[in-house]
């Protein structure tokens, strides 16, 4: 057995330090610290995205022959544990992790060529219209509708959940293209290369956390080329099914829990206890961070391993026990944020998260993120494939690694 | 034994519930909150004799008992009322009555109990616990007489009220109470809205002079007295509050369908529904329990963190359940849902939450 | 409202407690000490009950006609309460609280006269005969069979989980008598006046802690009189439904937890806690102590109101919803035995259980039972309908009560 | 890195897990504990060289890694095995050769390592935590030489061995360990049970005469490493037995029918198991990741803390899980799953339970 990452990496290291410590801007910092969400501040995460790909990094998980880093596994968690010691904002997935990939793998020479210069280089954002008001946790009830007419689809309905659409200028979406048969059968994946179609109109919905993330998108025959189509027609779900593995054999999420985790470590020292003295030494807060460090290392463990090529990478339930396990980390680190913030959490403050906003918040900056974190959290647990649909999906793979 | 609330109690909630369900239906709530739509609601609550209900019939109000109060208040929870019944008159107003009536505190009295004036309760200073031992306002004898310094924080209605009762030490540091004019010289306030809604404020007594007539020394068992209203009041708002989550998640579970059959269908769906009604078995029980023991004046400390601890841990796991439940839609400022966990989560933090009053618990029933 | 019970009680008090204080032996006061189960030690139970009996005292819920005491049911709690205070042994349920009141219900007046007497003062204890090892939860899907012949059954097949079959010399059962139609037809409700019938078979069943406590009975051919039918042949099952209505609409179950929260308050004054000083000062210990304190509160609010005649003792799913939450409460309490008795709770000390044994335990009494208790009330989620079943009962009532 | 048992480890697993499911059966195992069946184990184990594998080279052992220590004990755990390797060899053994090697040391290490002697490790005086903090026991100054006085429980092995290390404080209260033959005078022991089935004993040191050079003075490193080697094989058998009951209540719910159709297919049933494969799945990963940390000499008493912790609390869950899913059945002594609740209780009792190591976890991570 062996812990440690390969020794020559540490130069790569150094390297990474030293631009993480000296290229983001003032804004793109503030946006890190007021991150409350997977899905960062819009405008700043985009510069940061730009400034990346200026230096080549805006990818780490693409080949090189796409403009990616050509990072190992290993060089990707180094530089994503660099990335959020410094809470700087996490790049937005749905290019990045989803579509791009994706196209790599299934898009046809012409979209590979249209799509994936933006989606690196952070000119373009995608949002993914995939919910229904009828298909949430059952995705495949789909119905918003694509028919064909000459080159183009022509689709009506509507779609909901769709991440920043209101910020987005290209969506891939889910369509059905027949009713006929299962309904996993009749589906059909689509690019738009515009979210201004005509007959297409975004709704931005208000979150718990009294910000505007998710969107409706309603499609009132709205015709799109045929040529934005991955795959064949009717054959959408496979192709979704490969964009989920792409999307879930993705970053370690553990670099960003254990990030949650020293923020509430440092904010525990500041503050008071119910009973008197700095919280840090509280034995009942103690043993309660204990048990949270505990289960943290636990899931860096699990994530090590997986990093490592153990054979419990190879357990077909690992994505959905990965997502169990860092959307209900996330939900607990959330709650512990607030239990430290103690009343300074309570203050409704939308204007002090603004990035460049300039209000200064009532407590303390970790004050300000903690209750829209947690209530922005409790959607983890809920979107991807809600928990209960993972542990049902864990249920089928109950066998164990021996190795 | 008889937990029921009683024939007088049972009509009084009709009636609220009637002119709450008409006036104070979701949607109305937005409009009076977004400063759409003009409320009388406050002036309805004082027509009906729930403003002056909590307070003494000595000082015109109609004596209202504990159980009168958490009737009402698990009402205001179901609809999410943020009246000011809370701040106003179920704390300062029944607080400023145990206070000798001289100086400016019967009118003021009386006119909260009209609804005229509004009160406000100054007493947070940053522990979230209530505790009279984490105080550190200064209540001081200055050269023109008694004076006032510190800062208070998350003031229920502080932003509305005409008087304040504030919490403070004396020189000799025994718990005081004192009230003053919301426009008394030396008065900042900083007003915003607490996660529920609540408007609220943070207000700083730059040595503000107070009418000694104001001033309640030796005040620890009357803060006792309006801490228990507090907690009590609270706890009734949130088993309301939680009453209405069950109901409507129950319902939603009951219709949304997803795989070809209503969610609720699903084991593990049916399953944390029962969990959530056992745990609002749980904290109404125990909120109508302690009620009567209010009642009977035998409350004791640890009975009112029971019940705040209570409504504070099973309110979360309920209003967490039925965001869950509810999915992509839960987590909209659309659906009543959030608002009802946001409430829970806010009452929570309020005079001690969960963790303090277990501990609280801990600390007074492992050494008894 | 009003939460006092009514004040003539305190006169009712004071005589139990003049006679709880004085009439149980050592034997019996030992037992008590040593009960680490919903079934105290056979034997002293048994004397303890025949004392009870002599007092008039050993049916508190059943009706005067029948030798009970015509308590109401605030008596009962109270003396329920005073009983558990100190620690005497619960007297054992299946004959006074299950067939008894059947019997008054659905027996014929011969059964009544048969059988009554020797519950009520001690004479006889019954067994349950329900389970079988195909047949646990799903009950109805029993198949140990009986055949009319003349004026007899006879009986083959298994029965499994019937407590103390190895001490009672009477058995009440769930047969098969018929195999078409519905599983919940076809069932027969018996009574068997011996428990040595030829071809019966008794093999005590030792559990998790080592004591035997249940019983797998085996009949081959076992002939017994149909004179021993509760209800008409084919309809048991509806008798076993309103047994269960008499076991579940029995005695509080407050009392008895709160009397087990007691001892840990008790214990954890003497214990010393794992960073030094009085484990009952430990804040750690206070906060779990406090939320178990909270929880035990709320359940005896529940059963003071469902026994005041609050609209919730009107809730169908109370029987269910009192199960769930007194058998996980005594599990919670039992984890926290364990926790407070520390490493004194390893040793395994069978010989120092027995009553009358002799043997002193290693530590104080209170570690003696921590484990055994347990070890055993793991098996308070899995008998009387699994914790399981109970929870889809109550997702089927999930209206509140209003009043 | 890498967290796979190299070749050498693999074989080795291999070669005892066929032994053990031949010699170890449940039903075997089942003999062996009422006396009635002769156990040839504990030479076997010597024969396959698992005995003298934790013993460093110079010593006569085949110098085992924390990672080879690991790979066999998980196959302990298992098999429920209660053969005496923890505290006589990974424990005493391991201790002893770091002694000075004088006097009787050598041949005691030698001995062990043959099989021919058994030690064991009289360390623990009633707290639970194996924290030398707690140390009542004296090494103090006699009139013909060093002697020791003091009580220790739950000695694992202690009625069996013929050499027993002790912790002790010197008269300026120093952390010691010294050695004694068990039939020394003064010794008196108390054998029992564990909850396991483990043979333990407590022993009383009346004033017990002690070679001076089987004493090592200043062995506070050495006690930490001995209470990390405790725990981490500790942790491998409970890790062991919670694949055990994993697999077996994945299978008896696939298999065992209620309503028709396995118990596996209920939504209750199935996401219970689920939350279990969660529960193995990062009590395995924290197994393997901080037995390489360990074989790199960097594990430090917080991993190890970690690793006991979520030993303790996530082999609870699933033992739990796993009586609750078998029903009556598994409330029974005849089947497995019992004694591995039993197990994992044990081990969660020993040297530290789950409680005690969270909170050391939060006192180091809350400082640092």
């Amino acid at each position: 057995m062996n812990v440690d990452f390969d020794p020559s990496l540490e130069a790569f290291r150094e390297e990474v330090c030293a631009f993480l410590d000296t290229a983001p801007t003032d804004a793109i910092r503030e946006a890190g610290r007021k991150t409350t969400s997977v899905f960062a501040p819009f405008e700043a995460t985009m510069e940061w995205h730009r400034l990346l790909y200026a230096r080549g990094w805006a990818a780490p998980a693409w080949p090189v022959e796409y403009g990616g880093t050509g990072w190992s596994l290993e060089q990707r968690y180094i530089f994503s544990e660099e990335h959020w010691k410094r809470d700087l904002p996490p790049l937005l997935p749905n290019g990045l992790i989803m579509v791009g990939p994706l196209l790599m793998e299934l898009g046809t020479p012409e979209q590979k060529r249209q799509h994936l210069p933006g989606i690196l280089s952070g000119k373009d954002y995608w949002t993914q219209g995939y919910s229904e008001p009828s298909a949430g946790s059952d995705l495949a009830a789909l119905s918003c509708s694509a028919l064909a007419d000459g080159d183009d689809y022509i689709i009506n309905g509507q779609k909901t959940w769709t991440t920043l659409a209101h910020k987005a200028n290209k969506m891939f979406m889910l369509v059905r293209t027949n009713r006929d048969g299962k309904k996993q059968q009749g589906i059909t994946f689509l690019l738009l290369d515009r979210t201004d179609y005509p007959g297409m109109h975004i709704r931005p919905i208000i979150g718990l956390d009294g910000v505007a993330e998710q969107c409706e998108v309603f499609f009132d025959n709205v015709r799109v080329p045929q040529a934005g189509r991955v795959g064949a027609e009717n054959e959408g779900w496979s192709v979704a099914k490969a964009l989920l593995k792409h999307e879930r054999g993705g970053a370690a999420h553990s670099p960003a829990i254990r990030r949650k985790l020293d923020a509430i470590r440092a904010a525990a020292r500041d503050a008071t206890a119910s009973f008197g003295g700095p919280l840090s030494e509280d034995p009942v807060f103690q043993r309660d961070l204990g048990e949270l460090e505990a289960e943290v290392a636990s899931f860096e463990h699990v994530e090590k391993l997986v990093l490592s090529g153990h054979a419990l990478a190879d357990d077909p339930a690992m994505p959905s026990l990965n997502k169990v396990m860092s959307s209900e980390l996330s939900q607990l680190l959330s709650i512990m944020m607030t239990r430290v913030a103690g009343i300074d959490a309570l203050p409704l403050q939308l204007e002090a998260l603004e990035v460049g906003s300039g209000v200064q918040p009532l407590g303390d900056p970790f004050s300000l993120v903690a209750m829209p974190y947690y209530l922005n959290t409790r959607a983890a647990s809920i979107y991807a494939g809600s928990n209960e649909v993972q542990r049902d999906l864990i249920s089928r793979n109950l066998q164990t690694v021996r190795a | 034994m008889n937990f029921e609330f009683s024939d007088e109690q049972v009509m009084l909630r009709d009636s609220l519930s009637r002119m709450l369900d008409q006036r104070y239906a979701f949607e109305s709530r937005r409009r009076i909150m977004a400063g759409q739509a003009e409320t009388g609601i406050w002036s309805e609550l004082v027509d009906m004799g729930i403003v002056a209900m909590p307070l003494p019939e000595a000082c015109g109000g109609l004596g209202g008992s504990a159980s009168d109060i958490v009737a009402i208040s698990e009402l205001f929870g179901r609809h999410l009322v943020i009246e000011p019944l809370l701040p106003s008159v179920i704390l300062t107003g029944r607080a400023l009555a145990r206070f000798d009536p001289a100086g400016p505190v019967p009118r003021w009295i009386a006119d909260i109990g009209t609804g005229a004036l509004r009160g406000a309760f100054a007493h947070e200073e940053g522990s979230g616990t209530g505790a009279s031992s984490t105080l550190s306002t200064k209540l001081y004898e200055g050269e023109a007489g008694p004076r006032i310094r510190g800062s208070k924080k998350l003031v229920l209605g502080g932003g509305e009220a005409g008087v304040l009762l504030i919490s403070a030490l004396s020189e000799t540091k025994a718990v005081c109470l004192a009230a003053v004019p919301a426009d008394a010289e030396g008065i900042e306030v900083r007003r915003y809205r607490a996660l529920d809604g609540r408007p609220v404020a943070d207000i700083l007594f730059h040595d503000v002079a107070v009418d000694r007539a104001a001033i309640m020394a030796g005040a620890d068992a009357a803060l006792e007295a309006l801490l228990a209203d507090a907690r009590l009041a609270l706890a009734a708002e949130a088993v309301g509050a939680m009453a209405v989550l069950m109901a409507t998640t129950a319902d939603f579970a009951g219709t949304r369908e997803q795989f070809g059959r209503p969610i609720g269908s699903f084991q593990a769906i049916a399953h944390r529904l029962a969990d959530m009604k056992i745990a609002y078995v749980k904290a109404r029980a125990s909120l109508l329990y302690i009620a009567a023991l209010a009642d009977s004046g035998r409350a004791t400390s640890r009975d009112i963190s029971v019940l705040k601890a209570q409504v504070g841990r099973l309110g979360r796991e309920i209003a967490q359940g039925a965001v869950q439940i509810h999915g992509g839609i839960g987590m909209t400022d659309e659906l009543p849902v959030g608002h009802y966990l946001k409430h829970i989560l806010t009452i929570d933090g309020l005079f001690g939450n969960t963790d303090y009053h277990l501990r609280e618990i801990g600390r007074v029933v492992a050494s008894a």
